[in-house]
């Protein structure tokens, strides 16, 4: 493998505390070392910003919704499909791109490791069938558990053991990353065509309430010490006033703590805040409660969030969250597809158009914003556009833009057609903040990675860790002339690599790298009680054998990287 | 001596079923017996073994002899037309596995080809109809434990999907549906009282081709609005009876078939049916899902869309994907006469496209692979005979709830056979060397 | 000799299923396929006994098969041919610019061809695609 | 106004897309430059003067240009695409997607042409002489966008399926109509004088149908509201008035919800 020394670049890495200084970052074997060898390959980054690859926490890129947003979506695409074009192949989708074009914009903006945000245990297959297909990034994928039969009828009885059991099995049978929650309770009583929207509404039937499942679920997660946290996307999305709803479900974790060896310091990580912290009572008096969610977040060190930034696109929505899609074709009355998944889930898709010129999605726009300019910690705050929730993952320049530069806010706040009341509404008009690159560094780098446990592994630039390497032509020194000239330098990277392997060049793919499936092999004691409801359930209940359900070759995953936890 | 394998998955139709075993000898060389599955299965299982089998490619003579080539030659003679025709159509994917699929995928890409699966003459107005109003639908365990009405629109599982009814949708017992059949309603429409239809609570015998006014005439009834006093030939008391029944419900689901996707009206017949179980949603909970035939169609259009971006009719021709049916779709290239070389995999368009099009296949240069000798192998120039896949090679199937499956391998293929995507792997990499790509 | 109008639908049958997975190059395939299943009223209309070969006409082509009795009726007006090559040979290709050809809803005459043989599948298609009658 | 002509000397074997054939395209060139310009046949390039012979000159913009397309191009698509401004005459029978996206201008069909014209039109307008195939005036797939401006002519007879997902504009069809028409349309006006199959105006918000002639199938959506005098296109008379379709949703204006209209000259 080559070796390579980036010299003269500004580097940017919270792991290391370092804040533009100028220093060399080596590379040897796939690794960040100490020093190069003597031949290695010399990359200048002089008057460059180098940071570790960019770590994507929580976006919807592959799988059966995603698949079906494309399918159902030909008008996303309509004149912008690409050519094959030297290592890349062909390319499609403007909110939901082909897996080809996912991989290569992702590496192009310096990101490395991404996460699926939710996928179905069911269709495990075909989320990872996508992965496989995505190239040059680390992905991993999280099962999701809030609406899960076993799930709610241990918890019923608050058996977290036999909880845990069923989540590793699982884990191991989805190859799956982590536990992920999806409104909780709702989307099983969605099955019936109603809805769970306080934590405490009790489950049609299951005689158990989301707040049972969510403390269960994180009393679970530490019990087996994995390496992200329980990972929750709340009751009440996108109504107004749902911000009670996400204060009750963070008070949740209070006195949890936890318990893993990968140096993971949060029990429960609130995904698009955004969505999570609306006030009002309607959308005429829709306001933002970003203040109220973030200083209850300030204060609580065991709870990590992301941002779930608006970018004021035409978009695709699409969720787990069954209820609130058939909540939002009814207010935009377009195409809506839902898939209810027997024993497990649901997922919703509604194309939405976030419209500067309509007051909510100014609004929407701004809280966006406001949560991660109110945090004070951001190696607790993660920039995401729950993509394509949002808005696209390929936005992400632009969101950088409008955090780093008040100008770039005001432009934007100046060109809204509502502008009055999106001040009136939310308080984005006083907020002097810029993030700054070290900021951005931990906001987009070391926070997520350390919040999904992999701060050993990737989102810093430490030697020992992963060669993972996203060099920027940016120059921290020089003052902004323009803020579009930041969107400009995070969109297409002068340099990245991925585990040591040049990827991107001047902004062009150069490698395919060798891409990895990251899972976590949950090692347990024998639970013959739990073997045994599996094996009941699936006589009964499932439409599938257990046997082709567990069934999960080597040709759906052909680079596993396990993370290996032992809760014997 | 036998062994037997469990958990089979039956390649034959799109509910596909996986609880098939199947004893073989323990060399692993032939099939013996084959359980669980319905006659279409089992005979998909046996004939595989039949003695009088294609096993080696052929390739048609001047004066419409066949001539035994090798694989070799055969993939030489695959790669040449592809790389020499300016608008090669690839049509098929149906009845293979999707790894065959995605190798194809990089075969058309490197030839800018069109790509088209069975959905062409199947579901794919269902698709351009899920593509204008969506599609709420759920996995067929959802239909097992909670469904008390169902629905048959346009389609007769008694006859295509034998153990549809049985596995998924009106027999079993479920979590919510302990007395089975007891609990559910069943009503059918269609034009015959076909078997499926002699079971239902109520038949609905709609007048051909009028399906649109029918599920129209559901959501007027739905609302309680005016109707005139017959709509498709049926009165309009029974459609008002009709609608309230599925009304009081508590999780009901229409499946549907070729007799809405194939009849007048087309896409917008499954597009009035999406509305029509939209608007019960108002009311209830309800579901629609197509009866999709071929076992991996549903996979076809998943690893196309995942790749290009659309699910079938894909057309590559100018180096990047486009989609319109009725332009890039392969029933209008052919009669159109908009390509200019045929290749199918997976499907038999010689035995279920319009003639017109047969005919414009048999005057193309063509390469059909496939391990039946079928109508399409009868008018190709090549034919490829190759593994059954599902029965002699595994790999990923996706079912009609595009629930992902991984397909089995039950016994070995005759000695010296190809796999689908072994044969196709041959193809791409002549092909990327007449192409001049690394 | 009498003639009748009946409209025209294909699809699937579990013997249409069992013979195509069975071989289309065999005899099994034609007893499947090669038929179009008429009511009893429009049998009598047409004078023909069951199992009787008719030649079946449409604007877009013209095809022998055997009439024998519906198996799924009463359907007075309908006619049946499992889909396959002697359905496709005189089904409408319109797709209305959908690319679905209109496989069902084929307005068809129908008479008595007693001698006229039914071809197998693959020979029927081989036939046609020479411009010979099938 | 410039003038530039193009005919057709070299039939492609299989069909040719020419979607620079436009005065957007073709403004400030040179009969040379515009022989140049890339048209596609399969999945091979070639130059628009391969094809055609080109002479004349293109205006400086656009609106100062006129193309009149002659000879046999009843295998050539996409004519007139995206076209903003400026004038083109198509003296034959033209192929798919004539004035597809168009915005603006004008585009004479003196022949027939096939499906797909005007998808998604803006604005401009185009006038065909002979029939009009499938999708006219249609939205693209999966847009619940389609026309939303302009007007078309077609002094023959006209497809199914079109109007589909209209919005705003007028269609105006002399002739006859196949299946469908106006579907889920959300707003605009289509006149048909001649006759009416099936499945008209299925799943209409809003928006308004005339037809002259006979409709063989109504739609059981449509609820019979009356009788008016009505001067649709110069054309004085009663019509039944229809509202529909009654089981699609509707908007509400002012407290009354606004339905779509279909009326059938008596």
């Amino acid at each position: 493998m080559s070796e390579y020394v980036i010299k003269n670049g500004h580097v940017f890495d919270p792991v290391q505390g370092i804040k533009g200084d100028k220093a060399e970052v080596a590379i040897k074997d796939g690794k960040i070392v100490e020093k190069a060898g003597s031949g290695a390959k010399v990359i200048d980054a002089k008057g460059m910003t180098v940071m570790a690859g960019a770590v994507e926490i929580h976006a919807h890129i592959a799988g059966p919704k995603v698949n079906l947003g494309r399918i159902y979506r030909p008008e996303d695409k309509l004149f912008t499909c690409t050519p094959t074009k030297g290592m890349e192949r062909m390319g499609s989708g403007n909110s939901i791109p082909s897996t080809f074009k996912t991989g290569y914009e992702y590496a192009k903006m310096g990101y490395t490791t991404c996460m699926e945000a939710a996928m179905p245990p069911m269709f495990s297959r075909h989320v990872h069938e996508e992965i496989r297909d995505t190239p040059i990034i680390d992905e991993g994928a999280f099962p999701v558990f809030g609406n899960n039969w076993f799930v709610m009828e241990y918890l019923k009885n608050h058996e977290v053991e036999n909880t845990a059991a069923y989540i590793a099995w699982m884990l191991r049978a989805t190859k799956g990353y982590a536990v992920k929650v999806v409104n909780p309770g709702g989307t099983e009583a969605w099955a019936w065509g109603l809805n769970c929207l306080t934590v405490n509404d009790p489950v049609p039937y299951f005689d158990i309430t989301p707040a049972e499942i969510v403390k269960g679920l994180i009393e679970a997660n530490e019990y087996l010490g994995l390496p992200h946290s329980m990972h929750i996307h709340p009751n009440n999305l996108g109504n107004p006033g749902c911000y009670e709803t996400t204060l009750d479900t963070l008070k949740l974790a209070e006195g949890m703590k936890a318990n893993n060896k990968f140096g993971r310091e949060s029990v429960m990580h609130l995904t698009h805040t955004q969505f999570h912290s609306y006030g009002g009572t309607n959308w005429g008096d829709f306001e933002s409660k970003a203040k109220e969610v973030t200083d209850y977040v300030n204060k609580n060190r065991n709870i990590t969030i992301d941002t779930g930034n608006v970018t004021l696109d035409e978009t695709t929505t699409m969720t787990a969250d069954g209820p609130f899609e058939h909540h939002l074709t009814g207010l935009n009355h377009l195409k809506w597809a839902n898939v209810d998944v027997e024993l497990e889930t649901a997922a919703g898709v509604v194309p939405y158009i976030y419209s500067p010129n309509i007051s909510v999605c100014a609004i929407q726009w701004a809280i966006g914003l406001e949560i991660p300019l109110m945090m004070k910690d951001p190696m607790r705050c993660y920039i995401t556009t729950d993509h394509p929730n949002a808005g696209p993952f390929t936005r992400y320049p632009r969101v950088f833009k409008w955090l780093m530069s008040t100008k770039a806010r005001e432009e934007q706040i100046n060109a809204f057609k509502h502008k009055d009341k999106v001040l009136t509404q939310t308080s984005i008009g006083s907020l002097d903040r810029e993030i700054s690159l070290y900021e951005l560094a931990q906001m987009t780098r070391a926070g997520p990675a350390k919040s999904l446990g992999l701060g050993n592994m990737c989102g810093g630039l430490k030697p020992g860790m992963d060669a993972d390497v996203a060099i920027y032509n940016f120059n921290p020194e020089k003052p902004v002339a323009n803020p579009d000239d930041i969107e400009k330098a995070f969109t297409r990277c002068a340099f990245t690599f991925k585990s040591g392997v040049e990827v991107v060049r001047n902004g062009e793919i150069v490698s395919t790298g060798h891409k990895r499936t990251l899972w976590v092999n949950a090692k347990i004691k024998d639970n013959p009680q739990v073997v045994r409801d599996i094996n009941e359930k699936f006589l009964k209940y499932y439409s599938m054998t257990q046997a082709n359900y567990e069934s999960l070759g080597h040709h759906f995953v052909p680079n596993p990287f396990a993370i290996e936890v032992d809760a014997t | 001596m036998t062994k037997i394998v469990t958990d089979v998955i039956c390649p034959f139709c799109g509910t596909l079923c996986d609880d098939l075993e199947v004893a073989a000898t323990d060399d692993g060389k032939k099939i013996i017996e084959v359980y669980n599955a319905c006659v279409i299965g089992t005979e998909k299982f046996l004939h595989s073994q039949a003695s009088d089998r294609v096993t080696r490619p052929r390739l048609m003579q001047a004066d419409g002899s066949y001539k035994e080539i090798s694989y070799d030659e055969a993939a030489e003679y695959t790669a040449q037309m592809m790389a020499k025709a300016k608008k090669p159509l690839m049509y098929g994917w149906s009845s293979t596995n999707c790894e065959a699929q995605s190798m194809g995928h990089e075969i058309a890409e490197l030839a800018k080809a069109c790509v088209d699966n069975t959905a062409a003459v199947c579901h794919g107005t269902t698709l351009i109809a899920v593509q204008d109003i969506g599609l709420p639908t759920c996995t067929l365990g959802e239909v097992k434990n909670r469904a008390d009405r169902i629905v048959f629109w346009g389609c007769n599982p008694a006859h295509a999907h034998p153990r549809h009814m049985s596995r998924y949708s009106i027999f079993p017992r479920g979590f919510f549906t302990g007395k089975g059949h007891k609990n559910r309603k069943l009503v059918v429409v269609d034009p015959r009282p076909t078997d499926t239809a002699k079971m239902a609570d109520i038949h609905l015998q709609v007048t051909q081709g009028q399906d649109y006014e029918l599920l129209n005439a559901f959501r007027v009834a739905l609302k309680g609005e005016w109707l005139p006093d017959v709509v498709a030939g049926i009165p309009k008391e029974k459609i008002y009876e009709a609608a309230d029944i599925l009304k009081s419900g508590r999780f009901g689901i229409i499946f549907f078939g070729m007799g809405v996707t194939q009849s007048l009206g087309k896409n917008h017949n499954i597009d009035e049916a999406i509305a029509v179980t939209k608007d019960l949603n108002d009311y209830t909970k309800f579901s629609i899902m197509p009866m999709r035939g071929h076992y991996n169609v549903t996979g076809s259009g998943e690893v196309m869309a995942w790749q290009f971006g659309y699910p079938y009719s894909v057309d590559l021709t100018r180096g990047f994907a486009r989609y319109n049916p009725g332009d890039t779709s392969s029933i209008d290239l052919l009669s159109r006469g908009d390509v200019d070389a045929m290749f199918t995999i997976g499907s038999d368009p010689g035995a279920h496209f319009p003639f017109n099009c047969v005919k414009k296949i048999s005057e193309l240069p063509s390469v059909c692979i496939d391990p039946h000798l079928t109508p399409t192998s009868g008018v190709s120039k090549l034919h490829v005979p190759v593994a059954f896949n599902g029965v002699e090679a595994g790999g990923s199937c996706y079912r009609m709830d595009n629930v992902p499956i991984d397909c089995r391998k039950v016994v070995e293929p005759p000695e010296g056979m190809l796999t689908d995507e072994q044969f196709l792997i041959m193809v791409r990499d002549r092909l990327k060397k007449m192409k001049g790509v690394a | 000799m009498a003639t009748i109008n009946v409209n025209l639908i294909s699809g699937r049958s579990i013997q249409q299923g069992v013979a195509i997975e069975g071989g289309k190059e065999k005899p099994l395939y034609r007893t499947a396929c090669g038929i179009i299943e008429l009511d009893p009223s429009d049998l009598k209309e047409l004078g023909a006994w069951k199992n009787t070969n008719v030649r079946v006409t449409s604007e877009f082509g013209s095809v022998v098969v055997k009439a024998i009795e519906t198996t799924q009726g009463p359907h007075p007006g309908i006619g049946f041919i499992p889909m396959g090559p002697w359905a496709n040979k005189i089904i409408n290709p319109n797709t209305y610019s959908t690319g679905m050809p209109t496989f069902k809803g084929t307005p068809v005459r129908v008479e008595v061809a007693v001698d006229q043989q039914v071809l197998l599948g693959i020979e029927l298609v081989q036939k046609a695609c020479r411009g010979e009658t099938v | 106004m410039e003038t530039i002509t193009i005919t057709m000397k070299n039939q492609p074997a299989l069909y040719l897309e020419a979607d620079c054939v436009s005065p957007d395209a073709f403004a400030g060139m040179t009969a040379a430059q515009i022989a140049e310009l890339s048209v596609y046949e399969g999945n091979v390039t070639g130059t628009l003067g391969k094809y055609f012979d080109v002479t004349g000159s293109a205006g400086t913009t656009a609106a100062d240009t006129k193309i009149i397309v002659r000879g046999d191009v009843k295998k050539v698509k996409y004519l007139g695409m995206k076209m903003s401004a400026g004038e083109m005459v198509i003296e034959g029978d033209a192929d798919m997607y004539v004035g597809a996206w168009m915005t603006g201008g004008k585009i004479l069909a003196k022949g027939s042409v096939d499906a797909f014209a005007a998808t998604a039109m803006k604005g401009g307008e185009l006038t065909i002489e002979g029939n009009a195939g499938n999708y006219l005036g249609a939205a693209y797939r999966g847009d619940w966008r389609g026309m939303s401006g302009g007007k078309i002519s077609v002094k023959g007879n006209a497809g199914s399926d079109i109007g589909m997902y209209m919005l705003g504009g007028e269609i105006v069809i002399n002739g006859n109509i196949d299946v469908h028409v106006a579907t889920h349309a959300e707003g605009g006006k289509v006149v048909i004088k001649g006759d009416a199959k099936s499945k008209v105006g299925g799943q209409m918000v809003e928006g308004d149908i005339y037809i002259f002639g006979s409709i063989d199938i109504m739609m059981p959506g449509f609820k019979p509201a009356g009788e008016v005098e009505l001067e649709v296109e110069g054309t004085k008379g009663k019509f039944a008035h229809f509202i529909g379709d009654m089981g699609e949703r509707h908007k509400k204006k002012k407290g009354q919800v606004i339905y779509a209209n279909l009326y059938k000259k008596i």
